[in-house]
């Protein structure tokens, strides 16, 4: 903590962090590749690439398209699988004074099961965020987040199974967003990601063909802010537990704003990919906003909009 | 063959300001900038990651080959195609730019080389220049193949005369050198690779997909061991997004989805599943 | 129609129209506000804003804020209402070669029969497009697009009313866009528009205020582009009537994007705004398009393309 | 009080370059670009809506009141206070920039008007300048109330002495002028008009929300006409969108909510429900 300035320390479902500033599942691997840029231990937490129970070999490319302030992605998870993530991957995190956050992910309960199983017994994982909202899987993945009743017995499962702090991450792509946060809180979720990717397209006209090899993929970046905002307030207003939110933060006045909508941490994603130091330039923009603004510490702030 | 060398310079992200950006051929432009850090490490075949406006609806980076290196400064040469290297083709001296590199591996030299090709199509010759220049340093005799639409877009054959490449073009429209495709003198030179006094060659190629497929078959043919850049689109350009991959082929037969960011962008011919 | 140039003329449920190109309900007014700009007869149809059954004086300001790449806007309704628009709106739109698609909304379903009668009984009126998709009402409006039931109980009712062409205006705001565009075909329309805007929300981080009034708003412009896309693939792969696309075009090329992916026709909203012969820029360039590629019709471009 | 002129010029959307493009005071533009069908129109209080950049993530366009005209040539006087405006800040002659216009009603002046006050709070001075120049040109005694922040951000003095207003000057820190609000010296100056030889004067004023409801209290207070420009967000600037409103009396009891860009932004004090 900086001199004289305000409190970033926070406990959010559990997990103690310096600061409520994340890395999206994603969007910042494993955290070596950018260890040139970026000091890790300044980081809130890391969340890291979602991985499941064997390796999976991802889509074929293209997997990722520019949008207007956007971009799509369909990847397909491609992942060293949880054995070698605990292997080949853990072992560097585990060096550095950050909360690692594994993001999981499957087609089936028993995969989240096993999966989840396995982190129990590691050392160095911090929390599980369980992804129910991957856009780019024909089964499992979103098709759990938007049914609030699949939602609520994969929760209930993993839930069983565990003791780590357990964050769900909803997926944008439903009606109403409060009657899935609502099963995952039920549930027994310690906290709640919102959002993952919004699902999009884009054609290529000269070739009539779509953007991308997987026809959809997952929308992300600075276009779907507004959208993240919206069902972080409607989260925030529908249940108790806490709410990491993301979705388009570049800076930190887009940060400021998921706060005051009712986040209680935030995760920097595609702003990775433009600028690495993002999630840094974002946490010294928050202390200074709370210092001059005379708020003493970013609980103070959350869900503090006026309406 | 060996594979490239994995012992990677430090990568930086800076800002700078443009020195020149100026027309090359139409469409096509090179920009100079000065960037110290990047101009001491940076290899044969590495690339910037260039963030052209900020605020502004282009989101993504986009990433450029570095063409050249003097002192301080770095060079790319780029083509005009769409709404970001429009955006940087109006840019200037003191405009200021937002550069991430040197990235990627590299291009490499089996030890006493005695010759090689480079194959540049279209702006993909911009990623092989720096490679032509590392090989003419160590004597080997190199013959260049340009292909270009037509002469107007003809790139760079100054600048590998000027290193003594032996320079062979070709456009589409025959404007000017041979009409056909590179593909056509890459074939013509390997059927008989003495007239040309090569000795054991390697092939280095770049330029669009269609493209390097057709060399890396040709180079197979012939028994050529060659070694091609790939330029798929880029996300974070950083080894994190997974979104640049192509497809590898492992030793146990199968295959995976490798990063052109960080495998790459250069890979040898044999394993690469088209 | 221009010599020797691709075919643009087109017969979209019912509508007859020079070209595939509308303006968007409530971003062209009634037809006269843009009359120093840009020639009606050139467009394919306008779509008015929304009409109720009686005068509403819309929301509280303010009512619009920009977001990346979009804007948000609840304008919540403020219009004449149906007398009002047929006495004074509808007489200078009649004196055009222009198709007139009426849209309307209501909050109960009485409402819209009663404003569907209404323009049966007048001359003038291409089709009616319903509104079942304002996300800036608190009964009404989405809450029936939302709702498959509802939304064959509601179409269903104003099909018995009228005998001119229906489209059927679908909500982004869905888990599943195909169930409410099944049950719309179902119950008769002739054809869907997709779609309207999606709800989302901003905040002014120094006063800590929503920057709408209303706190949540319709996002519209590029940036929900790859959404929009993405349902109107959806929507053309699960129902037989035509579409006509929308959502953040602002070029031909976005237009052409909405084409391949499966709508007979497009609606230009937002880009109104920004550049007032948007719609005829557009119309322009569809037809270079065409020629370039040796396209016939633009009905051969329709759900072109290649997966 | 006549309502405001309803004959309103044709509108035109127009590409022109930016001839000048400078600072006037910390944070303030003035800049000048070649629009001679909007010049020539142009009523004291309509504004231009302008398209900062293509292609860019801001997507709408930023309304500015036509500050002067001269010749061929129009000026806005602007201030920096987001992105849109500074992306403004930076463009410099020749630089290209969409502009539509004339747009919105008017300021109107009645038949032999003796006396009027113009307050501007910040960069509302911009709304009020045409208007200044066209009471003067009439003979029409006026007085200026220029209020700023402070003295580095003060601005048009030397252009409303240049016709003849007669300034006051208030700043919020007191660096120049007086110490205070410009509400202040409006009340000192409608409680003893005949020392400002005012004969039946009339308030026109622009500035932030909360000044205008100052402003318009005051002007009720001492019973005299006040005509205010809004300065609302705006979508398209034409009418459709309805995005601009702001509350307005009825004469039935009731209010409306009218379009600034339409309607207005010249609206009648009285009208207007705060
Ligand atoms: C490692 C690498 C090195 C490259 N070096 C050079 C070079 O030296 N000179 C040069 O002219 N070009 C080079 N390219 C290609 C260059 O990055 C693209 O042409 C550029 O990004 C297009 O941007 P745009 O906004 O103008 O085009 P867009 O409007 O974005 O797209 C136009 C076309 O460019 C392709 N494209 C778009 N974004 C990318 C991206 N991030 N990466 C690759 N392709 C893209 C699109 O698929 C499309 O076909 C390189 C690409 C890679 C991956
Ligand atoms: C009829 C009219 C005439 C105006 N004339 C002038 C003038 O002569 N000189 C001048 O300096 N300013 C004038 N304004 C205000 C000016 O339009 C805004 O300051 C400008 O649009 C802000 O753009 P931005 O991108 O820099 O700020 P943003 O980052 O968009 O926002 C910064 C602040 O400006 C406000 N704002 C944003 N967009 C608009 C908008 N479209 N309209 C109004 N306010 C907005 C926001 O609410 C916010 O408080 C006028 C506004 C109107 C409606
Ligand atoms: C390339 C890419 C890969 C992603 N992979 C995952 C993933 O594996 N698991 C997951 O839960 N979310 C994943 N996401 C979603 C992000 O974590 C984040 O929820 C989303 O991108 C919105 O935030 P942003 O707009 O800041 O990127 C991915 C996003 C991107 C862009
Ligand atoms: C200011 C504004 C007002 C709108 N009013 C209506 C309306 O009255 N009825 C309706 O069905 N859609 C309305 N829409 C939605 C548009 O018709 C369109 O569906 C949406 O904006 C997406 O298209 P766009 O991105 O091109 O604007 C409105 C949109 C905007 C921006
Ligand atoms: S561009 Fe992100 S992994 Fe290569
Ligand atoms: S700005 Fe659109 S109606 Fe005024």
């Amino acid at each position: 903590m900086e001199n004289g300035s305000a409190s970033l320390e926070t406990n959010v479902a559990g997990i103690q962090m310096k600061n409520p500033v994340m890395t999206a599942s994603g969007t910042f691997g494993y955290g070596n590749e950018y260890s040139d840029f970026i000091d890790l231990n300044q980081l809130g937490a890391t969340v890291v690439k979602g991985i499941t129970s064997v390796p999976w070999p991802g889509n074929p490319m293209e997997r990722i398209a520019e949008t207007p302030s956007g971009m799509l992605n369909a990847i397909g998870l491609q992942n060293v699988g949880v054995d070698g993530f605990i292997e080949k991957k853990l072992p560097y995190l585990r060096d550095f004074d950050v909360p690692v956050i594994v993001n999981i992910c499957g087609e089936r309960r028993e995969e989240y099961e096993e999966v989840t199983e396995k982190l129990n017994l590691t050392n160095g994982v911090a929390a599980v965020e369980l992804n129910i909202s991957c856009p780019n899987l024909h089964c499992g993945g979103m098709s759990f987040g938007v049914d609030p009743k699949l939602t609520y017995q994969l929760v209930k499962a993993v839930r069983e199974k565990t003791a780590l702090p357990l964050l769900v991450k909803l997926s944008p792509n439903v009606t109403d967003i409060t009657v899935i946060a609502t099963a995952a809180a039920d549930a027994g979720a310690d906290g709640l990601s919102v959002i993952n990717t919004v699902l999009g397209m884009a054609i290529d006209v000269n070739t009539r063909q779509p953007m991308l090899q997987n026809v959809t993929g997952g929308l992300s970046g600075p276009a779907i802010k507004p959208i993240a905002l919206r069902m972080v307030w409607q989260v925030y207003n529908a249940v108790k537990i806490p709410i990491v939110g993301m979705g388009g933060i570049m800076t930190s006045e887009d940060a400021l704003e998921f706060f005051i909508a009712g986040a209680s941490a935030v995760a920097v994603g595609t702003a990775n990919f433009v600028n690495p130091r993002a999630p840094l330039d974002i946490i010294h923009g928050i202390r200074t906003y709370l210092d001059q603004n005379g708020v003493r510490s970013i609980a103070d702030l959350v869900g503090s909009l006026q309406t | 063959m060996p594979t490239v060398t994995s012992e990677r310079p430090k990568k930086f992200d800076l800002v700078t300001k443009i020195l020149a950006n100026e027309q090359a051929a139409q469409d096509h432009y090179l920009l100079r900038c000065e960037c110290p850090e990047i101009a001491e490490g940076a290899l044969p075949g590495q690339f910037i990651h260039v963030l052209i406006s900020d605020a502004s609806a282009l989101l993504l980076r986009r990433p450029f080959t570095i063409y050249s290196v003097e002192g301080d400064q770095i060079t790319i040469l780029y083509q005009r195609v769409g709404a970001g290297t429009d955006t940087l083709s109006h840019l200037g001296r003191g405009d200021s730019l937002h550069v991430m590199g040197p990235l990627g591996n590299n291009f490499s030299i089996p030890p006493n080389l005695d010759s090689a090709i480079i194959v540049g199509g279209g702006a993909g010759i911009a990623s092989l220049m720096l490679h032509a220049a590392a090989l003419r340093k160590l004597g080997t005799r190199t013959l260049g193949l340009v292909g270009s639409i037509n002469a107007a877009r003809l790139l760079s054959v100054a600048d590998l005369e000027a290193i003594e490449v032996e320079t062979h073009i070709s456009t589409d429209d025959g404007s000017i050198g041979h009409h056909g495709f590179v593909t056509e003198i890459l074939t013509q030179i390997l059927e008989q690779p003495q007239v040309y006094e090569l000795h054991n060659p390697v092939t280095y190629a770049c330029g669009p997909y269609g493209m390097l497929r057709a060399v890396a078959k040709i180079s197979r043919k012939f028994r050529v061991p060659m070694q091609l850049a790939m330029e798929n689109r880029m996300g974070c350009a950083m080894g994190v997004c997974l979104g640049c991959v192509c497809k590898v082929r492992t030793p146990d037969g199968g295959f995976e989805y490798q990063r052109v960011c960080t495998e790459g962008p250069v890979f040898d011919a044999e394993d690469i599943v088209w």
